[in-house]
């Protein structure tokens, strides 16, 4: 039971380090601001969301596995909420570079 | 070599490279931005020092309230570094500068490579007397117990950074308000932040404080996340900063270094000496101070942000 | 080598790194930054010797940490009233430079 | 009786965080109502030390160290806390009439009367402090102080004097506190006690104790190191200026005095001390020349100032017992400190004199000080007294001082000390000769119309600080303190006495005559050359130099000493 867990845990991470990887790579290979933050959003929160899933089973705790997806979900907050602030600078400034 | 070992070794790197980054970078904004990546480096590397508490102060204040700071300043001088780009000195007197710095790196690298493992430590004497305090995290026992004057002259310095930060005011704007000033429209997504998290912010502030006893945590970190949640509010528009005049900000201002200072005078009274606890009453006493502590801390740390008063209170 | 090792040596080069940026940059703003790198590499000089003390069950000595909390906090005083103080001067002098003569009277 | 150390820091803390919780026009009076209370709790230690055998300690929170922090009072700590008391009571009195408690609170007497009273709490802490980390908050207090002190008055000048003063003393905390770290980290104890009894001659020492000297010299400004100081002081309000000048930079000093005679008098070798000596040397013969230039006159009390920090140093190498290699708290350490407690009172009253007859006058250039001796004649004499304490009359405490630091350069052979002496009582003299030329001259034109009114209360305040100065030294307060060894006030009718006094002021005189010849011609290519190194070493690059070349010079020093 614990090897599956564990296994489970390895497979979550690895996959979450994945999306940041692939994120990592966008933000330093696209082309424009828009393309980026997109790219750096959607894959950082995909990637921390697997990262936490995989840590769950290995909290000692409830509160310890509260705390995780507490953690998860403020960063989606905050991430939701820069994106669309550095979005909204972008128009503002009418370009998309 | 470990994982460990290498994954140890790339933080350094990282943490230099960045570093290396802020001094070099010709815009002062992309520097400003280094530091704050720089700093979040660096409390992974107290982690990795195993200082809970270290980490989290520089974390919360090191990097974040500093990043704050430093980012609006950066971006109200932009364009100034052409003013003063003819006083870097020649590029001769440059590698001599560095030469010698090198010097002083080496000097203190040779210290760090011959320091003795293990070295000289005060952690048995704190462990010997932690019960005293009747706190369970030493690092909290040797600021609000063993070492409780320089935590108690520290708060009088945060008192007297708001003081100068306030002083630099214009002579008509004194008492007058500082930072954003408050807007009608509520829309965007920076107000729903600032509506959705507060409510959370002071709740995990709250948590920080309490588990400092006992657990990495405090007054400093606790402070420093309610400061943050009043920043959000007062950058996206919701709420004004108060009047610096007011007697309420005033009174929360002081809170933190005149009940820490009561407390400590009490201690002669009833447990003969300054900053002394009676026995039995040394955790409620700590806590009690820490709790005004989080306070004032809560409400500097966005006065020093915001600067001084910029406009008379209506 | 280990961590705290590196992380002491990491700290030896952020004090000479600093001290070059505060001393050499002419901005004030970058020399602020220059200090607050010096900071840091200072406090992690207290890292290590907090880890090499670790004893008595401690990770690491409590003593040299909270001075180390003491000294960000501090650090954050001493850049919120630089930052301050930069910003009056560009509004008062339109100029954020740290050369003596500019707009003073008494250098003849 | 211990429980007074507590008391005099938390007094005047108190007060301050009371006055800023109040607020309105109660700030000046809870700030003025400290003040006798704090004067008798200073003057209380000091009649305390000789019964309870020398010194009192106190155990804050009951903890000993070395895990728990001590405050100790001995001799210096109580001649320099009643030398703080009397100044800032003194600039308390001087101050009402500049920072008026008015039915509105303004900005600049908020500031002044809060911060006035947290530079007192921080200079007690530090005179003392037992504990190497605690110097390190209570520098940093004095930094939080001093900086918006020189800002006050909000011009773009002086606001650049206080950013420059900030960025370069917070360096100087820096590298105290990454010293301080390192011997933490060798003898795991911050007790200036129990360290002492721990330290060692090796490596680490030296390299700490080289980076917290360094970071102490760049508060003290001293030579080369005081980029920051001339605009600064300069540039704040007089009753700010006369708290920085001094006390704030004693501060550093004492610190300096401390590492080195209590935690580690019998490392610092020979060359060290040496270094030390040399710079204060350079210090009064640059300082004194450059005040002797300049063309405003507070910008020449801030030169000054320079110049005297000078003399602080020399006990260094003149406490050196050579054949021991240690440091002696005798008669060279006694004469340091008398020195910093008549350069106080002096310099203070001397900073106010420039502040009113700027008042007077409506400004303050030496060339048009003419007609003072009638415009503000009270002012006048205070500045004229103020200048005369720093030459040293016999009955002055620097004239103790310098009999004092005299009879050590004699002991221990190093005569090159007692020439630095007379050359910067000759240049002190010169200085003071020229402007008492320039204030007796008549007056150019009518008496300018913005001239101002100088309040009564202002002389009073000054003129009794420079009394203490010229007092000093016929006082006989060394009987009530316990020195390491026993002082005799030196005869002031003496006809040695009095030759030292003549002599110099002559010479003083003759040199002054000969600068005063030339005005109309064109500088000397020395003086040229002076100011333009004066230039230099006021900007960053060349004060980074500085700085660096001495921290590696005072570590090869160090490290070299057996």
């Amino acid at each position: 039971m614990n090897t599956a867990i564990d296994i489970f845990t390895v497979v979550a991470i690895c996959a979450g380090a994945a999306f940041f990887m692939a994120g990592s790579v966008g933000l330093l290979r696209f082309p424009d601001s828009l393309t980026r933050l997109h790219a750096l959003t959607k894959a950082d929160n995909l990637g921390l969301g697997l990262i936490v899933l995989g840590l769950l089973p290995q909290a000692d705790s409830l509160l310890g596995g509260l705390k995780l997806v507490a953690v998860w979900l403020l960063v989606q907050l905050a991430s939701a909420t820069v994106a669309q602030l550095i979005a909204q600078a972008l128009r503002h400034r009418g370009r998309g570079t | 070599m470990s994982v460990i070992q290498a994954l140890d070794i790339s933080l350094a790197v990282l943490v230099l490279a960045v570093a290396i980054w802020t001094i070099v970078s010709r815009d002062a904004f992309a520097a400003v931005v280094g530091y704050v990546a720089y700093g979040l480096l660096v409390s992974l590397v107290w982690v990795r020092l195993f200082a809970v508490d270290v980490a989290l102060t520089e974390a919360a204040i090191g990097s974040g309230v500093t990043g704050v700071l430093l980012i609006s300043a950066a971006v109200r001088l932009r364009g100034t570094e052409a003013a003063v780009a003819a006083e870097w000195p020649g590029a001769g007197s440059r590698v001599l500068a560095a030469a010698l710095c090198m010097v002083v790196t080496a000097a203190l690298a040779a210290v760090v490579l011959t320091m003795p493992d293990p070295g000289a430590t005060l952690a048995p004497e704190a462990a010997r007397h932690l019960a005293e305090t009747e706190l369970g995290n030493p690092v909290t026992a040797v600021l609000m117990a063993f070492r409780a004057l320089d935590t108690l002259l520290e708060k009088v310095v945060l008192f007297l950074a708001v003081i100068g930060v306030w002083s630099l005011a214009a002579d008509g704007n004194w008492g007058g308000i500082a930072g954003p000033r408050r807007a009608t429209n509520r829309q965007g997504a920076l107000a729903f932040l600032a509506q959705l998290l507060p409510p959370v912010g002071i709740v995990v502030a709250i948590h920080i404080v309490w588990i400092g006893a006992n657990e990495p945590g405090g007054a400093f970190q606790g402070g420093a996340i309610l400061a943050a949640m009043w920043m959000i509010v007062i950058m996206a528009r919701l709420a004004e900063a108060p009047a610096i005049g007011e007697r309420r900000l005033r009174l929360a201002l002081v809170a933190g270094p005149a009940v820490f200072l009561a407390v400590g005078l009490m201690g002669f009274a009833v447990a003969n000496a300054f900053l002394a606890y009676p026995a039995g009453l040394a955790k409620p006493l700590i806590v009690f101070v820490e709790v005004f502590m989080t306070l004032s801390i809560a409400v500097s740390l966005p006065m020093l942000v915001l600067g001084p008063p910029d406009r008379p209170s209506s | 080598m280990s961590a705290p090792t590196l992380a002491g040596l990491t700290g030896a080069a952020l004090v000479g790194l600093g001290l070059y940026g505060l001393l050499v940059h002419p901005h004030p703003l970058r020399k602020l930054l220059g200090f607050n790198l010096l900071g840091s590499g200072v406090f992690l000089l207290f890292g290590i010797i907090a880890r090499k003390g670790a004893a008595a069950g401690f990770a690491a000595d409590p003593v040299p940490q909270a001075m180390v909390i003491t000294g960000i906090v501090v650090a954050f005083c001493a850049t919120a009233l630089s930052v301050a103080l930069l910003l009056r001067l560009f509004e008062a002098g339109g100029a954020a430079t740290l050369r003596p003569d500019v707009g003073r009277d008494d250098s003849d | 009786m211990n429980f007074l150390l507590v008391l005099s820091l938390v007094v005047p803390i108190a007060g301050a965080l009371l006055a800023f919780g109040v607020g309105g026009r109660w700030v000046s009076r809870i700030a003025l109502a400290t003040m006798p209370l704090g004067l008798a709790i200073a003057v209380a230690i000091a009649a305390g030390l000789r019964p309870a055998g020398g010194s009192l300690v106190y155990l804050l929170g009951g903890w000993s160290p070395p895990l728990g922090v001590a405050l100790r009072a001995d001799w210096l700590s109580a001649l320099m806390m009643v030398t703080t008391a009397v100044v800032i009571s003194a600039i308390g009195l001087f101050a009402r009439a500049d920072f008026p408690a008015g039915m509105t609170e303004t900005r600049r007497s908020f500031a002044f009367w809060i911060l006035l009273l947290a530079v007192w709490g921080a200079l007690n802490t530090v005179f003392l402090s037992g504990d190497l980390f605690t110097f390190y908050v209570s520098l940093e207090l004095l930094v939080f102080v001093a900086v918006p002190l020189v800002a006050l008055d909000g011009r773009a000048e002086t606001l650049q004097a206080a950013l420059r003063y900030l960025l370069f003393a917070l360096l100087g905390s820096v590298l105290y506190l990454a010293g301080t770290g390192l011997l933490y980290g060798a003898y795991g104890t911050l007790d200036i006690g129990v360290l002492s009894g721990r330290i060692r001659g090796e490596p680490v020492t030296a390299v700490a104790v080289t980076l917290m000297t360094v970071g102490l010299m760049a508060k003290t400004a001293l030579f080369p190191l005081y980029l920051w100081l001339p605009a600064a002081h300069a540039g704040a309000p007089a009753a700010a200026s006369a708290v920085l000048s001094a006390l704030v930079v004693k501060g550093s000093f004492f610190i300096i005095v401390r590492l080195w005679f209590f935690v580690m008098p019998g490392l610092a070798g020979v060359a060290a001390p040496q270094l030390l000596g040399a710079l204060g040397a350079g210090a009064i013969v640059f300082g004194s020349l450059l005040a002797l230039r300049q063309e405003r006159l507070k910008l020449l009390v801030a030169y000054s100032t320079v110049a005297q920090l000078g003399y602080l140093f020399l006990a260094f190498p003149l406490a050196l017992d050579a054949e021991a290699g240690r440091l002696i708290d005798g008669s060279a350490l006694i004469a340091g400190l008398v020195q910093a407690a008549s350069h106080a009172t002096a310099k203070a009253a001397m900073f106010m004199a420039a502040g009113m007859i700027y008042v007077a006058l409506g400004h303050d250039r030496i060339a048009a000080l003419g007609g003072v001796v009638r415009t503000a004649p009270l002012a006048a004499l205070v500045f004229l007294l103020a200048g005369v304490a720093l030459i040293g009359p016999p009955t002055s405490g620097v004239y103790f001082a310098k009999t004092l630091f005299l009879r050590a350069a004699d002991s221990t052979h190093q005569w090159w000390w007692s020439l630095v002496l007379d050359v910067g009582g000759v240049l002190t003299s010169a200085y003071l000769v020229m402007l008492v030329a320039r204030a007796l001259a008549p007056a150019d034109q009518a008496a300018p119309s913005m001239a101002g009114i100088v309040s009564g209360q202002q002389p009073v305040a000054a003129l009794a600080l420079v009394l203490c100065s010229l007092l000093l030294g016929l006082l006989p307060w060394h009987a009530w303190l316990p020195l390491p060894l026993a002082v005799t006030t030196p005869d002031p009718l003496s006809l040695d006495a009095l030759w030292s006094l003549v002599w110099p002021l002559l010479v003083g005189m003759a040199l002054a005559a000969l600068m005063g010849r030339r005005q109309n011609q064109r500088p000397l290519r020395m003086a040229l050359w002076l100011e333009q190194a004066d230039h230099a070493l006021r900007q960053w690059p060349a004060a980074g130099f500085s700085l660096l070349g001495l921290t590696i010079m005072l570590g090869v020093a160090l490290l070299l000493t057996p």
